[in-house]
């Protein structure tokens, strides 16, 4: 299983702040975003960081593992 | 002592930060710091209250990478990174920065710095509470 | 309320310097500060207080100067200066400067020439105490 | 008369915080810098800056007025 957490406008607009997807071995990053993005395009029109196991990722054909967590983000807005 | 990097829900003491800043060596001439505040108005609209998200497993490490990234860039003599999160008033502090070396330059600069990266680099996102509604703030360059 | 801007021979709380600065306004974004300290250590030597002369006519006037030529220079809300005379300890705080402004950047811009405007501009001059001897601080650049 | 001021370094060298110096019709700042320079020319090496009456003086040509205050200043080291 691969844990998709959302926080701020991205939460907002998917309406839950995690989903869970099934994992499959191979599995990149941008399979994950490609995966949900049909069903929240307004969430994902936002999205424009991902994050792996809480590190910054910038590429999306990152592998990933089971049970690991990502995260899709608009840009931050602290400080 | 507090840790140099937090991230806190109460308001927070500067004269403290800059002590506790200040114990670390007296070899420091000068400090700089920048806090940003929760503003009564944004973008024509009056705003009541801020309120914060954030992605607490990568917002801390990351505030402690900026830091120690901060430190080694200019040659601090330390620094200390102070973010509130939960509801934040008008007029509230919202993030305090502080950084100490030998001379004021490299000072001011690694403060500057540190706010510029923290914006960009750490996942908090924040919420401006208005009379016609709430809306989620839209980062400026 | 003090005076935004000050000549003291006591030293001085930045939190209450802070508040004074917040409640010109609430729509203020960003405070940057400089605090200049007194090292124990300069040029090789050890240092166990500073003391200063001042040009007493001319220094406070000149500080107001700089205070209103930086509020329009970088469009701020308000700023503060308070510059400590007599005998200052190791550690001990010199020179405050605060800038707020409605972002982060002119802030920023206005704390850093202010504190090079000061060092150029205001006749304060600083002697080293030694247990070698004393010596007049020679200005960098 | 002229009140000529010194402070810290300047001072030092010269010996004593102020001079007074006769004034005369049509006198300016060069006059009274090169009338003590000689006598003081350890502090006066130091002197980079002038003011006249609390103002920077920049123009040395200045014209000076009867019981004008001069400072004859080495470089600030303040903040």
């Amino acid at each position: 299983m691969v844990t998709v957490l959302f926080f701020g406008p991205v939460a907002d607009r998917v309406g839950v702040g995690r989903l869970d997807v099934e994992f499959h071995a191979g599995m990149c990053l941008q399979d994950v975003f490609s995966g949900l993005q049909p069903q929240y395009p307004e969430a994902f029109g936002l999205v424009s960081l991902a994050a792996v196991n809480g590190a910054h990722a910038t590429d999306m054909s990152l592998t990933l593992t089971d049970n690991c967590e990502v995260v899709f983000m608009s840009k931050f807005s602290g400080g | 002592m507090r840790d140099a990097v937090r991230i806190v829900l109460e308001d927070f003491s500067q004269d403290e930060e800059i002590r506790a800043l200040q114990a670390s060596s007296k070899r420091m001439g000068g400090i700089a710091t920048f806090l940003g505040c929760a503003r009564d108005f944004s973008e024509g609209r009056e705003v009541s209250e801020i309120r914060f998200d954030s992605y607490d497993r990568m917002a801390l490490p990351e505030m402690q990478k900026l830091r120690q990234e901060a430190i080694e860039r200019f040659a601090l003599i330390d620094a200390r990174i102070v973010h509130r999160l939960g509801v934040v008033k008008a007029g509230d502090s919202i993030v305090f920065i502080a950084a100490g070396a030998e001379h004021r330059a490299p000072a001011l600069e690694a403060c500057r710095w540190i706010i510029d990266a923290l914006k960009e680099r750490v996942p908090i996102w924040k919420k401006e509470i208005t009379p016609q509604g709430e809306a989620w703030v839209t980062p400026h360059p």
